[in-house]
């Protein structure tokens, strides 16, 4: 199945002449590129102007031991076929990073207010970082790998006088 | 007789102010109580008859999947993920059966891709009768609603059939292959269905200058560019006049070797996106006959036996699989680090981007009236949005 | 114009057999292997608890019988909680005996809370 | 008001027996028509008696009102409703001629035309005064669907007179036992069937315009505005709306049977005295069926709503163009 993957290699060479990146190549139509926070946005108006047009998703991925958030934006270009997933890694303690709006507008807006609000990311540069889904949620950013949701709901609605409940705590 | 509530028994709800529309501008909410809208809702604030702005307020079925899906394994994940939306439970089936297989490296029977495709077809020509079936409802007209859930239930009983349950088939496409193998006498079964399918095809046409074509042309016109920055795909975005298809320009399964246009419109309206789903309930069809014809013999499913959880193990590494769903591109990103769960599952939604900006954005300087055409033309399902 | 189409529809369906029965009285039956009530073979189970470890829902849970089976049936045997059960069959398709099968039993709905826990019990009269 | 039927206990019995009987029809027709609509879906349908279940149980749950509802208006708006359409049957020729309308007078075709509108009226007050925000915009278009197909229904109305006055100079003509018992198809020359067709065309229109049932029910439309007027209505309040609904089918219906279709049955086989009119009684339900299905079953199932805009276009462009051509044809060339 691997015939000349000539596409996917010419634009890891397009995006290393001008970056510092660690590119590779998964299968066809498959690019992954990892790149430090710093020149992130550089790299995604670069990335844009090739023609990496439809972002399809941005995805936070949790390594508590590492203390960091993997950040994964993964993009698609109508003209070339393929989908470019650039990777970069964030500190977990302060999770700041500059948002795409600018580049990818509502699509990445929206998506940035979702990890925002399950993971506890700031997106510097969007301004509505409002709740979506969890409205009055005052407890901390729940997909975190380290928020014991078992702890969590037993101090918020353990109700010690239901039977069933106890049954299933203790 | 009923027995009175004296005053103190009545839980006292702590007095709600309703909104009173003082002159024409007032709020209005398209709500998530409110019989034509699903479980979502839309804050609408109204001046006369014209919408001035529109926020959405997801959020009433966030059920967490990606976190559910930490927990188990990809077998039982696999019977989880036909419930991120049950309208088109097998396409999300494919989506989530894909991800593990590309991770785990299983070389997936031949007759099971193709059993694969059909039921992801038939699911998305389902899907696109319900669509037809709530549109018709909007826009007033009751017939088209009953005929369309009347003919989808033939394509249920062909569900109940093969996968042993009518909406949820419960993992049917799971990591490996299919579950089962299709019973004998099942291919006839689903060439009549298809018959009867295009016989409420040919009826759609028919009721369609009474229904359609007056309340949905030239509304809720979305422009190409607007369309790929907002970030709609499958029918919605191929109304723009963008040709593009993941079945053809990222190919899945067996889909490169079976042949199906796709349909692309230029108008970008209401009525654009509706022919465009009966144009591609037709196409479903050709796929599903080509399929019927080259179902090649053999096993279904990889490792024959499930193995027990305990010995599960996912081999380290991730991977991004898109699909083409009834309503545009559904993925799935999955880490995995070597143990039997997922490390991390990402499931996009087509949903997620058609009912917050996309709807956002053509709702704004909207009339009322025009309301549900729009709401119900992107074929909206608020599970896959909140997932 | 499409109006009079609509109507020579509807003429036409008028006089069609509807689509539809009328239930209690007829009813659409149910295929072959249809995932319904579970039905647990005690003699075959030999109580490995696959069944409880792939449960999706966590709604299989292995426990003794009662005392007077115990001599008989000394194993722990699979208990299922119909309300977390989403009848996906998976502990059907696991049993390595094929002791525990889905029938096609659909009309689960009970007034008394008890019947929705289905407790493994020997077969005949007891 | 002349009351023709001797005492006036009798007027009070025939009111009683008549409201009864018109109750009764009305939610035999609504049942007629939920099942035969159903047919024409491909599905079977509830039972012919449905709507007499549906009104016992109305009946049987209580009615909650709403806090900030105007109490006194919430109601007796459904009251005010079921009375009116009571009194729109006493003027009606129900039954063909055998049973002279109870109420009767010089121009009570006028009267019925616009006592037509006093549930629709009840209606409305009842919907303002729920003071639910979606009963309020429902209550706004209903008065918009009733101001507009006012005007071809009255020039349908006014059509009929012209030419009975014509032909019958000096008469009562907008007396509706009068107008039942000459009929005008038989009178008028090729150009006035035609008229008298497109007449009964705009009549098809107006109908649903009047019973708010599928290409005008804005007022309730469930999609956009969830149940509009009656959003707070429940238990009692809501049977008598929905009698009134269902009487008014009737009435309207009967109308429209006056207008065009004034033939009796019994004449023409020769029968008389009792069972002549019991035939004649039958026929009239029979043409009454016939004409509801046309009207309101039909459209409602092969047309979908019309929007807001739509609606008063419709009626004053479209509906009283034809309305007017058909009376310039049934009037001008004789």
């Amino acid at each position: 199945m691997a015939e000349s993957l000539y596409k996917e290699n010419k634009v890891i060479e397009d995006i290393s002449a001008k970056f510092k990146v660690a590119g590779k190549v998964q299968r066809e139509r498959r690019v992954w590129v990892t790149v430090d926070k710093d020149n992130l946005i550089m790299l995604c108006n670069f990335v844009k102007g090739l023609g990496f047009e439809h972002l399809s998703a941005i995805s936070v991925t949790d390594w508590p031991e590492e203390g960091t958030f993997e950040l994964t934006y993964h993009l698609w270009s109508y003209s070339e076929k393929i989908l470019l997933t650039i990777k970069t890694k964030l500190d977990r303690t302060e999770p700041i990073v500059n948002s795409v709006i600018s580049i990818w507008g509502e699509n990445a807006q929206i998506h940035e207010r979702e990890l925002h609000e399950l993971f506890g990311v700031e997106f510097e540069g969007n301004e509505d970082l409002t709740p979506l889904f969890l409205e009055d949620w005052d407890g901390p950013p729940p997909f975190k790998k380290d928020f014991d949701w078992k702890e969590y709901v037993r101090q918020q609605c353990y109700d010690q006088a239901n039977e069933r409940e106890r049954a299933y705590y203790d | 007789m009923i027995k009175q509530m004296n005053e103190k028994e009545l839980i006292t709800i702590e007095h709600i102010e309703p909104i009173i529309p003082e002159d024409t501008d007032y709020n209005f909410y398209f709500g998530p109580a409110h019989s034509g809208s699903g479980n979502f809702g839309v804050k609408l604030r109204i001046d006369g008859e014209k919408v001035t702005s529109a926020r959405a307020d997801p959020g009433y079925l966030h059920r967490g999947f990606e976190k559910l899906m930490e927990y188990r394994v990809p077998m039982q994940n696999a019977v989880l993920s036909d419930r991120v939306c049950i309208l088109e439970a097998l396409n999300w089936n494919l989506v989530h059966a894909e991800a593990v297989d590309e991770l785990t490296g299983v070389e997936v029977p031949q007759r099971a891709r193709y059993i694969r495709v059909l039921m992801a077809e038939l699911s998305r020509l389902q899907s696109h009768l319900i669509w037809y079936g709530v549109m018709s409802l909007a826009l007033g007209f009751d017939t088209g609603f009953k005929m369309a859930f009347g003919y989808r239930d033939y394509i249920l009983d062909i569900f109940e059939l093969i996968t042993g349950g009518r909406v949820y088939p419960a993992g049917y496409i799971c990591p490996g292959g299919v579950r089962r193998d299709l019973p004998d006498g099942s291919e006839d079964k689903i060439k009549r269905v298809l018959d009867q399918t295009e016989e409420m095809m040919q009826k759609m046409k028919d009721f369609d200058n009474i229904v359609f074509s007056r309340r949905t042309k030239g509304v809720g016109i979305l422009r190409t560019e607007d369309a790929i920055r907002l970030g709609a795909t499958g029918p919605v975005l191929r109304a723009c006049g963008v040709e593009t298809d993941v079945r053809k320009d990222d190919p899945y399964e067996i889909y490169d070797e079976l042949d199906f246009d796709i349909p692309v419109r230029r108008e970008g309206d209401a009525y654009a996106r509706c022919l465009i789903r009966g144009r591609e309930m037709e196409e479903s069809i050709k796929i599903i006959k080509q399929v019927l014809e080259r179902l090649p013999e053999g096993k279904v499913r990889e490792p024959a036996k499930i193995t027990p959880p305990s010995r599960v193990k996912i081999p380290e590494g991730e991977v991004y699989v898109r699909n083409e769903l009834a309503r545009g591109e559904g993925c799935v990103y999955m880490r995995s680090v070597g143990e039997g769960e997922p490390y991390r599952v990402k499931l996009r939604g087509p949903d997620f981007l058609h009912m917050i900006p996309v709807l956002e954005h053509l709702l704004k300087g909207s009339q009322i009236a025009d309301i549900p055409a729009i709401y119900w033309s992107l074929n909206i399902c608020p599970a896959d949005m909140d997932r | 114009m499409s109006m009079l189409k609509t109507i020579e529809v509807l003429f036409e369906t008028l006089f069609s057999k509807p689509m539809t029965v009328k239930f209690p009285y007829e009813a659409i039956e149910i295929p072959e292997d249809y995932r319904g009530e579970h039905e647990l073979d005690i003699d075959k189970c030999v109580g490995c608890g696959l069944c409880a470890e792939i449960c999706p829902n966590r709604a299989v849970e292995m426990v003794e019988l009662p005392e007077e089976h115990k001599e008989k049936y000394p194993k722990t045997y699979p208990r299922l909680d119909l309300r977390k059960c989403c009848f996906c069959g998976l502990c059907q398709d696991i049993c390595p005996r094929k002791c525990l099968i889905l029938t096609k039993n659909v009309f689960l709905a009970t007034p008394d809370p008890s019947a929705v826990i289905k407790n493994p019990m020997p077969k005949g009269p007891q | 008001m002349v009351v023709t039927s001797g005492t006036a206990l009798g007027a009070v019995i025939g009111t009683i027996g008549l409201a009864a009987f018109g109750l009764f029809c009305g939610l035999l027709y609504k049942g007629f028509d939920r099942k035969i609509s159903a047919h024409m879906q491909s599905r079977i349908g509830p039972p012919i008696i449905q709507p007499f279940l549906d009104v016992s149980k109305f009946m049987i749950k209580d009615s909650v009102q709403p806090e900030r509802a105007l109490t006194w208006l919430y109601n007796a708006a459904p009251i005010v409703s079921l009375a009116s359409v009571i009194t729109v049957l006493l003027y009606l020729p129900f039954g063909g001629l055998t049973f002279t309308p109870i109420l009767s007078g010089y121009g009570d075709l006028i009267l019925v035309v616009y006592l037509l509108i006093l549930p629709a009226l009840a209606m409305v007050a009842g919907g303002f005064a729920s003071s639910s925000p979606f009963a309020t915009v429902g209550a706004q278009r209903k008065m918009v669907t009733m101001m507009s197909y006012e005007f071809p229904l009255a020039v349908v109305a006014i059509a009929i007179a012209w030419k009975l006055n014509q032909l019958y100079p000096g008469e009562s003509v907008f007396g509706l036992a009068f107008i039942y018992s000459h009929p005008l198809w038989g009178h008028v020359g090729p150009a006035g069937i035609i008229g008298m067709l497109l007449l009964f065309f705009s009549i098809i229109v107006v109908t649903p315009g009047q019973l708010a049932t599928v290409p005008f029910d804005i007022d309730e439309a469930s999609p956009e505005i969830a149940e509009g007027l009656t959003a707070e209505y429940s238990g009692r309040n809501f049977a008598l709306f929905y009698l009134a609904d269902a009487a008014k089918m009737v009435a309207v219906g009967t109308l429209t049977v006056a207008l065009f279709f004034p033939y009796d049955l019994s004449p023409l086989i020769g029968i008389s005295g009792p069972v002549g009119s019991f035939i004649d009684f039958v026929f009239f339900l029979l043409k009454l069926f016939l004409v509801t299905m046309l009207t309101v079953t039909l459209i409602k199932t092969a047309v979908a709503r019309l929007k807001i805009s739509q609606v008063p276009t419709s009626f004053w462009g479209f509906t009283t163009a034809i309305a007017l051509v058909g009376l310039i044809l049934l009037v001008v060339p004789n």
